[in-house]
């Protein structure tokens, strides 16, 4: 057993190459993956912590420690450094960019240099959205509705600006992924036989690759009207605010379609390997991401019922919302019936899919609440709508990103976590989470509206809950990252294929090298094929 | 899957009548714009020759017209999307009671 | 049912059709909730692992027909509820017949100013300090007739405004430079809580307005006040002595209008001026000389005043009138242009009583 | 751009070789369609709501410079398409004389906007902000502004896309003169030659809409 430890030591992997040059004018995907990762783990904490402090704030009425305009700007930045630094490159640019080479057989994406690019423009627009904290801090929403936002001056110039760079870095690392998806797949390898998260990430890169143009467009005149004074949105100069929602939805439903997908298909990936079991209606999960990445262009107008829209528009944009729930609904049928005469184990990716599942569910059907033109005027900017979306984003997204982190930590670095700490950790995430966030759902429908920085006294309690929930979830994920990092270097060895996956990542050592495969494989079965050895 | 198909090569020629038609049809949108035919159809014929001229030149100054079929496939999606992205708002804001300022 | 507690209090005639809307997606997205963790239960005690058993798991891997099935049950339960959606929406949306009253609510950076078509006029202002805000603070900013609808018109001096009132299902954002219309019908009298929905600023949580549903006879009393009186006595008292006020009996009622009309008239200047200030100003500007969003009026009479742009002014009646009608022409060095207009909300006898308050303030 | 790898008997692509490009560069054009895509949805519902205020304000716009304008875009598309045939056919002298008129035409472009019309709106004050754009606020003709915001931002983007167009072709027009392209490999020409073709495609609808609406 020594000699095959010493041999595995000696083995050559992409983590070798230890000066700081090679890590950061790397071309090789899986280092760039990896920056991606820490950096929007960074990020994670950053955001994390912003919502602590005004969480805190929220727990009694009236005026605990901050201020109503520092409470505004916690709840900008909370949300501006979340969705567009941490959800939405954690789980495509992250892992999509270490996996789907290796999953698709391929040595690296299709253009090495243009992904360094997109990691260094993703670094540069979040350098600047820091920055813009010394031009004064934004305290407009993650949402930028004007006219609220149109008279700012730099400071609002400055962020649209940060966040135009980060939409050029995902539309590169979009196109960049469906070239690599469409020519560089191993000989053999057939659509039929790509793994689910290469699907996911395909229809994900589509939207992305298809919407963040709209959001460059819609910045771009947000920061015009704030220097220029351009008067597209400005009802003074004719212009009309309720264009901007328009063209700010128009990327930002699809933008919370590029979040959720990449969950899907790490969860259709857990849900198979940790049961040991082909998935279920492999062709209807795959068409229905794609069906939910085109689906999702054409609801936009749901996050507008109240806002000034004429009636036709309202009952177009809801008819359409409804159709965005049935391919759903298939996803979690099928990861149901994954389940079925499996031979299920408990390991900690394994929790947190099942914790995804029933957690997206809840998600998901409060979702039907908010695209009904009658509940949605009721419950529309209140305690709800930040219930829904936190269950879809922490709740789904996240859980299947800690999912995912563990289930392919041993391939990153060939080493184990440690399962009994993880599984505590996922312990406080699960139960804090439902603590902070399920009485939202009750706040809102008793209408208590979001973004309030002091409320009356009779929504007391439950504010209360959920602060506690809060600081749960707070431990909960401090625990997870601690035992990620514990692992990533004092994990004890893990062998190349620790969960019996199939698909193409578990056939190479791990560490992978650094050219991933010897040899491009052929590939005959399947990536779910568990009964052939 | 990655077989370096010989690359039709588009001769001058093409090019050169295409460029014609271009220029004729430039002249045609001009002329056409001086007669008042109400104001729905003086956009969409001001709308359908740019469409033409555009598509003269994407098929082939663009060689869209040698391309395999995904190509064609791939392209329509973004059109889909522009389309949405200018009717809906047009079904919106012409429905209004009182467009921008009643 | 108990958990009908859910909602809020049905207040409004077309609440009920939310709240069935409400109730039936509820049901229904119950029954897939319990369905779905039912099975992921049973599956994963059912199908767990035992220990050694390394044999992979059964090679089941689709099966089209129940594919089809439940692709097509959700998207027929899905219509059903979209059609109790639009049910709900088609009550809210278009009016049976037109309303006899039409209030016009104009939203401003943090606070409500309602005019009625006679000229009656009602502001609310902001709660700036740290205590919370309890229902006392909700200072009433429409009173409606209990029983009949009432249609608002919504428009917004600076940013986007929401006018929610959870108890009537009714919400829709004031948006500057255009009027949006709401109605409702309050189904019997009482208080109900208005709130801001649509984030505007720093005080976007503490905009508190009440809406007052009257009761017919007391609602008469109200349309049939003159706007000027109503102006400086209704407009300005709690919520509980506008009840005792309408609740007095006929001649009771006018032997009050008339002490009121004394009362007013016995009153100087300064105290009138003062009491309009402190609905409308004292949320910017302090009596005290602490510091605030707009400069404080303790010793501002008479004094010099430094512009922005550096040119010097005697701050004497012309200007206090002017900053209060056009506040953008001249501006303090140091403060921001935010102050709203009160062109044609004041009447001149009503500036003149601020003007001699902010005198009284050495 | 294509090292490729070889070991045992395999061919393999270290990149995705000149199909991969172009796939590449049509999805990029994708992203150029949506961009300017959003523009033209706040022109198309400003049209729609200002359609006389438009009428009115298209008249300050020199019909006879767009047309010029247009002509000109349009040979210079024709240039670069001869120019990617010049590559493709190894005629190395042709290729840089393509090259150079695509450039010389796309700078004309450029003169013409920035040098000639823009300078005559400037003066007039229908900028944003100008004296005659406030002029027109106060007067409520909001339209006419709009117009002037809208031509401002798209031909500005626009002109924008020329310029980085011209910046790129310049370094093909450098590369060629030290003979890398061949007929084996001239992957970059056709692929800004793409770019530069989206960039002619644009102005063709922003032509009519602009200086032709009646």
């Amino acid at each position: 057993m020594e000699a095959k430890l010493q041999e595995i030591e000696k083995r050559k992997t992409y983590l070798d190459e230890k000066s700081l040059k090679s890590w950061l004018f790397t071309l090789d995907h899986k280092r760039i993956g990896l920056m991606y990762l820490f950096t929007s783990l960074v990020f994670f904490l950053v955001g994390g912590l912003f919502a602590i402090i005004f969480r805190t704030e929220l727990a009694f009425p009236g005026k605990q420690f901050i201020s109503p305009e520092v409470h505004n700007i916690l709840f900008t930045l909370h949300g501006a450094l979340l969705i567009f630094l941490v959800i939405i490159p954690l789980i495509p640019s992250a892992l999509g960019n270490f996996f789907l080479p290796i999953m698709v057989g391929a040595r690296d994406v299709a253009f090495p240099r243009i992904n360094l690019l997109s990691y260094w423009l993703f670094f540069t627009g979040a350098v600047l959205l820091l920055l813009s904290l010394l031009f004064g801090p934004i305290d407009t929403g993650w949402t930028f509705y004007t006219p609220y936002s149109a008279n700012k001056g730099l400071n609002v110039f400055i962020v649209s600006l940060a966040i135009f760079i980060l939409g050029m870095s995902s539309i590169l690392t979009g196109m960049n992924f469906i070239v690599t998806v469409h020519k560089l797949r191993a000989p053999g390898l057939t659509w039929g036989k790509l793994p689910l998260f290469v699907w996911a990430i395909y229809a994900t890169s589509l939207v992305q690759l298809l919407a963040t143009p709209v959001l460059g467009i819609t910045l771009l005149l947000l920061g015009m009207e704030n220097l220029l004074g351009i008067g597209f949105f400005d009802p003074a100069k004719g212009g009309d605010p309720v264009l901007f929602q328009h063209l700010f939805w128009f990327y930002s439903h699809p933008a919370v379609y590029i979040m959720i997908l990449p969950a899907f298909g790490v969860i259709s990936e857990l849900v198979s390997v940790h049961s040991r079991k082909p998935i279920f209606g492999y062709w209807f999960i795959a068409a229905s991401s794609l069906a939910i990445a085109f689906i999702g262009f054409i609801v936009w107008g749901h996050h507008m019922f109240v806002a000034g829209m004429s009636p036709i528009a309202d009952i177009i944009f809801s008819f359409l919302t409804y159709f965005v729930a049935v391919p759903t609904a298939v996803k979690i049928f099928n990861w149901t019936a994954t389940l079925y005469k499996g031979k299920i184990s408990f390991t900690t990716p394994m929790l947190y899919a099942l914790g995804f599942i029933s957690l997206f569910l809840i998600g998901g059907l409060t979702g039907l609440f908010l695209a009904n033109l009658g509940t949605d005027i009721h419950l529309h900017d209140t305690y709800f709508v930040v219930g829904h979306f936190h269950y879809v984003m922490v709740g789904a997204a996240v859980f299947a990103f800690f999912g995912a982190l563990f289930h392919w930590l041993p391939k990153m670095f060939g080493r184990m976590y440690n399962e009994k700490w993880a599984k505590i950790g996922w312990f406080f995430n699960f139960v804090g989470f439902n603590l902070a966030f399920f009485p939202h759902f009750i706040l809102g429908i008793q209408g208590m509206p979001r973004r309030y920085w002091d409320y009356p006294a009779e929504f007391q309690g439950l504010h209360f809950a959920s602060t506690v929930g809060a600081y749960f979830i707070a431990l909960g994920a401090l625990i997870s990252l601690a035992v990620f990092i514990h692992a990533m270097f004092k994990g004890e060895r893990a062998s190349d294929n620790p969960w019996g996956g199939k698909s193409l990542e578990w056939t190479i050592p791990s560490p992978p090298p650094t050219e991933n495969f010897e040899k491009i494989p052929v590939v005959e079965e399947g990536p779910y094929d568990f009964v052939k050895h | 899957m990655k077989n370096e198909h010989k690359e039709h090569i588009v001769t001058p020629p093409v090019y050169i009548a295409v460029a014609l038609a271009l220029y004729v049809l430039t002249v045609v949108t001009v002329w056409v714009a001086g007669i008042d035919l109400g104001k729905v159809l003086n956009t969409t014929i001001a709308l359908l020759i740019a469409s033409f001229k555009a598509s003269l030149v994407a098929l082939f100054f663009m060689h869209l017209k040698y391309e395999s079929k995904l190509l064609w496939f791939m392209i329509l999606i973004p059109l889909i999307l522009l389309v949405i992205l200018l009717a809906l708002p047009i079904i919106d804001v012409i429905n209004r009671a009182g467009y921008f300022g009643m | 049912m108990w958990i009908s507690a859910l909602l809020p209090e049905r207040a409004s005639d077309y609440a009920v059709h939310v709240d069935t809307a409400f109730w039936i997606t509820f049901f229904l997205s119950l029954i897939f909730f319990v369905i779905i963790n039912f099975a992921i239960l049973v599956f994963i005690i059912k199908y767990r692992r035992r220990k050694g058993d390394e044999e992979p798991g059964a090679p089941i891997s689709h099966n089209t027909p129940l594919e089809i099935v439940w692709t097509i049950i959700p998207t027929i339960l899905i219509f059903v509820i979209f059609w109790f959606g639009f049910k709900a929406y088609a009550e809210i949306k278009w009016m049976r017949e037109k309303p006899k009253y039409e209030i016009r609510i104009t939203a401003r950076q943090w606070g409500w100013t309602a005019e009625y078509s006679d000229g009656k006029k009602l502001i609310t202002g902001t709660i700036k300090d740290d205590r919370f805000i309890t229902t006392k603070d909700f200072q009433p900013i429409i009173f409606v007739p209990a029983g009949e609808p009432v249609q608002l018109v919504l428009t917004s001096q600076d940013v986007i405004h929401s006018f929610y009132v959870p108890e009537f299902r009714v919400k829709y954002d004031a948006i500057p430079g255009r009027y949006t219309k709401i109605w409702f019908q309050a189904k019997k009298p009482g208080e109900y809580e208005v709130f801001c929905t649509e984030y505007c600023g720093a005080w976007h949580s503490r905009m508190p307005a009440k809406v007052l549903a009257l009761p017919p006879k007391q609602f008469e009393r109200f349309l049939k006040l003159p706007p000027d009186k109503f102006n400086n006595t209704l407009a300005n008292m709690p919520i509980d002595s506008i009840y005792a006020v309408l609740n007095l009996s006929d001649e009771e009622f006018e032997k009050w209008s008339g002490a009121q009309e004394k009362l007013l008239l016995a009153m100087s200047p300064a105290e009138r001026g003062k009491l309009i200030s402190q609905r409308l100003c004292q949320s910017c500007h302090s009596f005290d000389g602490s510091q605030g969003i707009g400069p404080t009026w303790k010793g501002l009479f008479g004094s010099e005043r430094i512009l922005a742009d550096g040119k010097r002014v005697l701050a004497d009646e012309n200007y206090i009138r002017e900053s209060i009608l056009q506040p953008g022409e001249k501006i303090v060095k140091g403060f921001q242009p935010v102050m709203p207009s009160f062109q044609g909300q004041l009447s001149e006898e009503q500036i003149s009583d601020i003007i001699e308050f902010i005198k009284s303030l050495k | 751009m294509e090292q490729v790898l070889k070991s045992h008997h395999e061919v393999e692509e270290k990149h995705a070789g000149l199909e991969g490009a172009k796939m590449g560069m049509w999805l990029f054009l994708f992203t150029e369609l949506l961009l300017f895509g959003g523009l033209f949805a706040a022109y198309a519902v400003f049209h729609t709501v200002y359609s006389k205020d438009f009428e009115i304000a298209h008249h300050h716009l020199d019909r006879v410079i767009g047309f010029i304008n247009t002509l000109v875009l349009i040979t210079s598309s024709l240039t670069m398409a001869l120019a990617v045939w010049s590559a493709q056919t190894n005629r190395r002298g042709l290729l840089n004389l393509f090259l150079f008129l695509t450039i010389l035409l796309g700078t004309t472009f450029l003169v013409v906007k920035l040098a000639v019309e823009w300078p005559v709106k400037f003066a007039e004050g229908l900028y944003p902000g100008g004296k005659e754009f406030n002029h027109l606020l106060q007067e409520g003709h909001k339209g006419q502004a709009i117009f002037f915001s809208l031509y401002f931002m798209l031909t500005g983007l626009h002109g924008l896309h020329v310029l980085v167009g011209v910046i790129v072709l310049l370094g093909i027009l450098f590369l060629a003169l030290r003979n890398t392209f061949s007929s084996e490999y001239y992957g970059p020409v056709e692929v800004s030659g793409l770019y530069w073709h989206l960039v002619d495609l644009i102005w063709i609808y922003l032509f009519p809409l602009f200086y032709l609406i009646k």
